[in-house]
């Protein structure tokens, strides 16, 4: 398997602090790589930083063998990435059906993204009740679903989820995750994880890393953190 | 509320407003605030006597703008309501002030305590229309506030117009002042004597300000500019808060227009118009906005600016043809031109960018 | 301390409200007894936050009435904490221009004596007050844990004190019941235990009744006496943990197929 | 620091502000910039370029004239601070012809409570005329009631039977003119009254009612903008076109036809009173003399009737000092303005007395005839009160040999 | 009754101006967020241009280019040059930065020009057309009704219609998810203000041949006027901003006719609270956001 996303030694952090401390990551294409650890840990700052919404103050991001650090923001979703960034960004003012269609907005295969956003209404059923909403109307888990939705529309190559499960019924925690595992398989989609349902996020993924202190503690195969007692309790805490 | 970490029912001025720690501090806060009231008062005290009477009517101007600028950076700083219409409120203070004088003078009853009455009744009047104005500025947000009270900013002339009878139009009243007390002797300079009178209006504006700034109120009117909703649960009556920052800074507004009205005496519609709402916003946005010593950097500003574009320009040796293009047009250039680029090089305001010095340098050694 | 009352904290009949042509809550009836943690679980978009925003006056309900404690409640958001209702918002809601002892000073603002007149002249009495709910704020952040953060900004917090310090602020009202939004969201597991410890002490430590919308399970079936399950704006289960889960009805509606346990 | 007073009138000739062996210091306030500027930020410099005509024949009893002008924008509050800064910083000798209503009244009572000479102000209100209450401030041009007792009378004899109407500013302006003009022609004279105000650029409302009200002739008390606007919203309402005899403010032709344009044609025929002779009167030896002036001490700036008044204020100040002789003080010099006598381009008499400090009294009416404005008619004069509107007989005044006053 | 219609009339043909602006002050604020206090500079700044070109060239039509070509640059020349640089997340940063902007550029064009009045062209006969002896509209005034028509139906083509516009709206709102989302947001803040300045261009070049004239502060009582138009309106709305633009009118018309011209500002005032006490967010907002 190649790598898709390769992260180098990367250093970033707000100001004078530091937050990200030499990370290397290696994310394999059509693999789902779950990032945990406790709040604080750095894990949304690293997906920031891959995007570059946070600028790295060393280390290279390399995806598929491109330098990322040279790429604008607005340019990766043309490239395969799509971020659903921490608290989901919803766009408040916009109506459901705008979010959804900014999501595919960008293609070339109109037809295509009409056929995507028909998908991510049949997939979440509440939003296609609320397709003239505003975003700000809607309830907390609708607005994680409209996010998740709209990076879908823009069906990506590589997709960073930070905490996707926050605020969802426990049964659409489960579809997702169920999509997710599905994507890769079928698609080889490549999917970076952050999530603090460990437990959820483990049983999907093929990698789970640990990040403390904004650093990368441990890494490992999902199944042997699930499987090794000794390295759960000491990283993940159960 | 849903789950969102981004919020958006907060003021968008909370985002910009650097905190400073203001929890509650040992020792009583009226003598901490009047020691430094006490320690600025001395010193411009002496200030003004080492300076010629054109520096203390500049200081004198300086300190009138400070009174309604450190209401106006509360209001707009701290509680998160823009006003564009201050100058209206100092206009209210201004004319009462006028017209309690002009009545005292003309019943021959001036003494020692006419003027502070005079001032009393100013902040008064201007307190009244600032609870008015208020009571509407608290349904509105954002540019609709600021239409509005851009709307209270042009009225003043209407209703010198309207009621030309009592307030003279266009023109204006002269506003009669005690001049200084015999008992500073006889070549004791007005400027000074309103210098003193500018300045003991400021410390008392300063005083209220920051007494309350420093008490539960202030509290309420930072926690209401930065989440309503959570300002809500936790107790505060979110609109009676907003009313009382627009009360309070447009008592403050009345009293340095009162004071100016002293200073100049004379007071006429145009002098509160939309220029000196805007400057006074400038002012505060420059000085650093939410911080007293802000609102004193740009009261400063707002007197030494213009002055010193001036002064820069005058030097200028220019051919008649050319003279007359420039003259007037050059300082306003460089006026606005020095407004945007403090904007851009300092984003907080003179003092913010003092602070960052500050904790650079402590950094460094 | 606030008299023990026996029977109901809160009590809804009938609640229903609708925006626009959207029904969010349809002839809602629960009751909440004292002393007690009351769980309300439903799948998203089923009315758990708006049934909060009746209760605490911020959505006017457009049927039904509120009984806080046995008496008509007609909420008005600034009154509640006077009254004896306190909430958390999901998410942080922290006021971030105001440290983290201020936040919870804040919260303690109807309890606050001096009025504004000693306020504008700085009087000692205003002085006395402040430092009264300083040394509240301070004892409740202490009891939470989080009293060294007291100094620090919210927005330099890590999100799991943020999140305790949104409690202190609720808690140092002295509420007698406490609406909880989702407060584990967000939480990592250590946390979340934590809270759960909380939550099922506040009872007896506070003499606090507890209302708690959450989709965190686990935490739900931990702290929870009683469960009531929203679905499409209507009760469709209550009882207690146990007897929710077995219901079929909510397995398929909000449960699904447990992932990975 | 020095506890002498800040400024005096008195003591010797050496201890006098502004004034040295080699210099007199003038300052004034002006709208340069800013809405109010159109026009009026011609002057100053006009009169600058008369001294430094002067200066450079000698100045005035050897002294050089050094005129500081201060760009008060028509804000008073700019006003108030430019003032105390010519006089206490930049110490000057006397304040002369700072323009505008609103923004000197605003510094009269500073003015006098420093002494200082306040001459010829720029605008025709009666406020400047009170020499108890302000004994150092002088007017200049005929105060708005003057004109507008000159216009009603030239309007009720020309046009005798004809419905008259008035459109005044909403201050002083409008105000004194109307009781000027309601002096004359009774207060039932003027059929429909109307006023306007600068920040209102509609005034469509206010022409119409002329219209229904049928208006013949229409005196207005306007500045030029809305002499201009008026003109043009009239012809736009189905070709009202009454008799326009607006005041000398706003009656230039120069700056009326920039203001028009191609709409220019609708000034023939316009008639205002004029205190100066019209710019375009180049046979007048004082407008020869003005011109060449402006040639070279002015970057030859567009010739019109703002420069004519800035030189002829140029001209008085400087009869003025020489009035005053050499020892030049305070005291001196508005004893001198005060002894009057002063003949100059203003068409009629100043009235300069102890008790009198009003400027012009008297005025002639100007005609625009093909495209040109040119006087007509005597030269009449009045008083602000009950006086009656009489012919003003005295010779006109030429200007001296180099077109510099002699003491 | 004839006074009132005229009033009427005279009303609409004012509105249609201030309509005229506030489309502008609309589209920059659904573009950027921001009320754009230099507008009225910046019209003035392109009327010049345009009245130079059109004097040369004796051509309305070839200075009514100008004015639009200007406008574009200028606007975005203003965005790229100047307020990409001020915090923007800061709205009060952005109106000093505009203010200041408006100094300079007055002053800028008082040096080039002076601060005389100039006469502004018109391409039509602005004589009232009269009705049974009522004048009415001039059909310079229908030209400017027809020019606001078609700037109204175009802006809400593109806002509702078009992807550059939610492109548009997205960016204002949301800057950083938009970019995730691969909207190149600099160069819609560009695109907007630029867009902006056309309108108020063009609106500037309709709007002075009905007011004094050309001069550095031509535009400062229209952009009071056009503010209160936009809010009572609702900011967000364009079809407001004309809604409010013909309310402003017909206010101003009727307070002039009828009790003076000096009550007009206390008239807006009044307008002003009567509407935004009853609807915050002016006539055309949309729901009220949910804040819980
Ligand atoms: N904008 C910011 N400015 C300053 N510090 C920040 C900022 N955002 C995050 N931090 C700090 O950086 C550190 C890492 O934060 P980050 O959000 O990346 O953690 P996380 O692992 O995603 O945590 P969580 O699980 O709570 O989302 C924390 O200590 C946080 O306080
Ligand atoms: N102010 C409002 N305007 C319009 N619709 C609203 C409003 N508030 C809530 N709704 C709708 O009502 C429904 C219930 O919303 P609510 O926020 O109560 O859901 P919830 O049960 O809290 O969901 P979640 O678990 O996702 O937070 C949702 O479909 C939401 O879109
Ligand atoms: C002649 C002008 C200076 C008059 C001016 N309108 C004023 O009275 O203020
Ligand atoms: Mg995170
Ligand atoms: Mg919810």
């Amino acid at each position: 398997m190649t790598a898709v996303l390769e992260v180098d030694n990367l250093n970033a952090g707000y100001g004078v602090v530091p937050v990200l401390q030499d990370v290397n990551l290696t994310v394999a294409a059509g693999t789902i790589t779950a990032v945990l650890g406790a709040n604080g840990a750095g894990k949304t700052t690293l997906l920031r930083t891959i995007t570059g919404l946070v600028r790295p103050t060393g280390g290279r991001i390399l995806f598929s063998g491109a330098d990322l650090r040279a790429v604008k923001v607005e340019q990766l979703v043309r490239r395969g990435i799509a971020h659903v960034p921490e608290g989901r960004g919803v766009v408040a003012e916009l109506t459901v059906d705008e979010n959804l269609r900014l999501g595919g907005l960008w293609r070339k295969d109109k037809a295509d993204a009409k056929k995507a956003t028909a998908e991510v209404y049949e997939l979440f059923e509440p939003l296609a009740r609320r397709r003239a909403h505003l975003g700000h109307q809607l309830s907390g888990g609708e607005r994680q679903m409209l996010a998740l939705g709209r990076a879908l529309v823009a069906r990506p190559t590589l997709l960073l989820l930070d905490e996707p499960s926050l605020g969802l019924a426990p049964k659409v925690t489960a579809q997702i995750m169920a999509l997710l595992k599905r994507l890769r398989d079928d698609t080889g989609l490549t999917v970076l994880l952050v999530e603090q349902n460990v437990r959820g996020a483990l049983s999907i993924a093929d990698r789970g890393v640990v990040m403390s202190l904004g650093r990368i503690v441990m890494s490992a195969g999902a199944d042997e953190l699930l499987a090794d007692d000794g390295l759960r309790h000491a990283y993940l805490g159960f | 509320m849903s789950t969102t970490k981004v919020r958006p029912a907060r003021s968008p001025i909370s985002r910009f407003v650097t905190p400073r720690p203001t929890g509650p501090r040992r020792g009583s806060t009226l003598l901490r605030h009047l020691l430094w009231v006490a320690v600025g008062a001395v010193a411009v005290y002496f200030v003004s006597y080492g300076i010629d009477p054109f520096r203390n009517y500049q200081l004198a101007t300086v300190a009138a703008y400070l009174c309604v600028t450190a209401g106006l950076t509360m209001l707009t700083g701290l509680n998160g309501q823009l006003s564009l219409g201050h100058g209206a409120l100092m206009a209210c203070g201004a004319y009462t002030v006028a017209l309690a004088q002009n009545e005292f003078s003309d019943r021959g009853v001036l003494g020692a305590w006419a003027l502070p009455v005079s001032l009393a009744l100013g902040v008064l009047v201007a307190a009244l229309a600032g609870a008015l104005i208020g009571v509407c500025a608290a349904r509105l947000r954002g540019p609709y506030l600021a239409g509005v009270t851009l709307a209270v900013a042009l009225v003043v002339p209407a209703f010198t117009t309207r009621f030309a009878g009592l307030f003279n139009a266009d023109q204006g009243l002269s506003v009669y002042v005690d001049p200084a007390p015999a008992a500073l002797g006889p070549y004791f300079p007005p400027e000074r004597w309103q210098a003193w009178i500018a300045i003991g209006a400021a410390m008392l504006s300063l005083l209220i300000v920051a007494n309350l700034v420093h008490s539960r109120y202030g509290r309420a009117f930072k926690a209401v500019r930065d989440d309503e909703v959570a300002a809500k649960l936790a107790g505060i009556h979110v609109a009676r808060t907003q009313v009382l920052a627009f009360v309070v800074s447009a008592g403050c507004a009345g009293l340095g227009g009162g004071v100016l009205a002293v200073i100049s005496q004379s007071v006429s519609p145009s002098v509160f118009g939309l220029t000196l709402s805007l400057n006074l916003l400038l002012a505060i946005v420059l000085g650093g906005l939410g911080s007293l010593f802000g609102a004193a950097w740009g009261a400063l500003l707002l007197v030494l600016l213009p002055y010193l574009t001036t002064q820069v320009t005058r030097g200028l040796e220019l051919s008649p043809g050319l003279a007359n293009k420039l003259e007037g047009n050059l300082p306003l250039a460089i006026f606005g031109l020095t407004l945007i680029i403090v904007m851009l090089v300092a984003p907080g305001g003179i003092q913010d960018a003092f602070r960052a010095l500050g904790r650079t340098v402590r950094r460094r050694f | 301390m606030t008299p023990q009352h026996t029977g109901t904290v809160l009590e809804l009949r009938g609640i229903g409200v609708s925006f626009g042509g959207l029904v969010a809550l349809e002839d809602v009836s629960m009751t909440a007894a004292t002393g007690t943690v009351v769980g309300v679980i439903g799948p998203n978009g089923a009315g758990k936050t708006t049934l909060f925003n009746v209760v605490c006056g911020f959505v006017e309900p457009n049927t039904g009435d509120v009984l806080f404690e046995q008496r008509p409640l007609r909420p008005r958001p600034h009154q509640l904490a006077g009254k004896g209702i306190a909430r958390t918002l999901q998410g942080v809601g922290l006021f971030r221009g105001l440290t983290v002892l201020e936040n919870v000073m804040a919260g303690a603002t109807h309890t606050a004596r001096a009025g504004l007149v000693s306020a504008l002249f700085g009087l000692p009495r205003s002085d006395r007050d402040e430092r009264r709910l300083r040394d509240e704020a301070m004892t409740v952040l202490d009891g939470l844990g989080i009293a060294d953060h007291a100094q620090a900004w919210p927005g330099t917090l890590p999100y799991a004190v943020g999140k305790r310090v949104a409690l202190a602020r609720a808690l140092v009202a002295r509420p007698r019941l406490l609406l909880l939004d989702e407060p584990a969201g967000g939480l990592g597991g250590d946390d979340v235990e934590e809270l759960a410890a909380l939550i099922v002490d506040l009872p007896n430590r506070s003499n606090c009744s507890v209302m708690l919308v959450e989709h965190h399970m686990d935490l739900v079936m931990k702290v929870c006496d009683q469960i009531v399950v929203l679905d499409f704006g209507r009760v469709v289960a209550a009882g207690t943990p146990a007897q929710v889960r077995d219901n079929p009805a909510v397995a398929e509606a909000y449960l699904g197929a447990e992932v990975g346990s | 620091s020095d506890e002498a007073p800040s400024s005096s009138g008195g003591g010797t000739a050496a201890s006098v502000p502004g004034v040295t062996d080699t210099e007199i210091l003038l300052g004034t306030h002006m709208p340069l910039t800013g809405p109010a500027a159109a026009g009026y930020s011609k002057i100053a410099p006009a009169t600058k370029a008369y001294f430094e005509y002067v200066n450079a024949n000698g100045g005035v009893n050897g002294r050089k004239i050094k005129y500081l002008v201060e760009d008060d924008g028509y804000n008073p509050a700019n006003t108030q601070t430019l003032v105390r800064k010519l006089v206490l910083e930049d110490k000057v000798f006397a304040i002369l012809n700072g323009l505008g209503t609103p923004t000197h009244t605003g510094v009269l009572d500073f003015l006098k409570t420093q002494k200082v000479p306040d001459l010829f102000v720029a605008s025709g209100s009666r406020s400047w005329n009170q020499p108890e209450k302000y004994p150092t401030t002088f007017g200049f041009q005929p105060d708005y009631t003057v004109e507008g007792k000159i216009i009603a009378d030239f309007v009720k004899k020309t046009y005798p039977g004809q419905v008259v109407c008035h459109m005044g500013q909403d201050d002083d302006f409008g105000r004194d003119s109307l009781a000027g003009v309601e002096q004359v022609l009774g207060a039932d004279g003027v059929k429909e009254k109307q006023k306007y105000v600068t920040s209102n650029t509609n005034i469509t409302p206010q022409i119409q009612a002329f219209k229904a009200a049928g208006c013949q002739v229409v005196i207005s008390a306007t500045i030029p903008a809305f002499t201009a606007l008026s003109l043009g919203t009239a012809a736009k309402l189905g070709g009202f076109k009454p008799q326009w005899v607006p005041s000398s403010v706003g009656a230039d032709y120069t700056t009326l036809s920039g203001l028009l344009g191609e709409g220019k044609v609708l000034l023939e025929g316009l008639v205002a009173p004029g205190y100066l002779p019209v710019s375009t009167d180049t046979s007048n030896p004082w407008v020869q003399l003005y011109q060449k002036v402006n040639k070279e001490y002015n970057g030859d700036a567009p010739f019109d009737n703002n420069i004519m008044f800035g030189m002829t204020v140029g001209y008085l100040t400087v009869q003025a000092l020489l009035k005053a002789g050499k020892d030049l003080t305070r005291e001196g010099l508005i004893s001198a303005v005060e002894s009057g006598g002063f003949k100059n381009a203003a068409v009629g008499p100043y009235r300069y007395s102890a008790s009198d400090h009003s400027g012009i009294g008297g005025m002639q009416m100007g005609r625009v005839t093909a495209g040109v404005q040119a006087a007509f008619g005597p030269v009449v004069q009045t008083d602000d009160g009950a006086g009656p509107v009489q012919e003003y007989t005295e010779a006109p005044a030429t200007p001296t040999g180099n077109g510099i006053p002699s003491a | 009754m004839e006074r009132f219609i005229f009033l009427t009339f005279d009303g609409l043909s004012r509105g249609a101006v201030y309509a005229a602006f506030a489309l502008a002050l609309v589209l920059i604020w659904r573009a950027a967020r921001v009320v754009n206090f230099a507008q009225g500079a910046m019209a003035v700044v392109t009327a010049y241009a345009a009245y130079m070109v059109s004097d040369a060239v004796g051509s309305y039509l070839v200075g009514f280019l100008v004015a639009l070509v200007g406008g574009l640059l200028l606007g975005a020349l203003v965005e790229r040059g100047l307020m990409r640089f001020v915090g923007h997340a800061n709205p009060l940063n952005d109106v000093i930065v505009a203010l200041g902007l408006v100094l300079l550029l007055t002053a800028v064009v008082g040096i080039i020009f002076g601060g005389e009045f100039r006469a502004a062209n018109q391409p039509f006969d602005t004589s009232a057309i009269e009705v049974g002896g009522v004048p009415l509209m001039s059909r310079y005034d229908l030209f400017i009704w027809g020019t606001v028509a078609t700037i109204v139906v175009l802006l809400a083509l593109l806002f509702t219609r078009t992807a550059v516009g939610l492109r548009m709206r997205a960016a204002a709102f949301a800057p950083e998810v938009s970019r995730l989302l691969g909207v190149n947001v600099g160069r819609m803040l560009t695109l907007g203000w630029a867009l902006a300045a056309v309108v108020g261009a063009v609106a500037g070049v309709l709007i002075l041949p009905t007011e004094l004239g050309l001069h550095p502060h031509a535009m400062d009582i229209v952009f009071a006027s056009s503010f209160a138009a936009a809010i009572v309106g609702g900011l967000d709305s364009p079809v407001g901003a004309v809604v409010g633009g013909i309310i402003v009118g017909l206010i101003l018309s009727y307070v002039s006719g009828y009790l003076g011209a000096a009550l007009t500002p206390v008239a807006v005032l009044a307008v002003l609270l009567a509407v935004l006490l009853l609807r915050p967010g002016g006539i055309f907002s949309g729901v009220r956001a949910r804040t819980v």
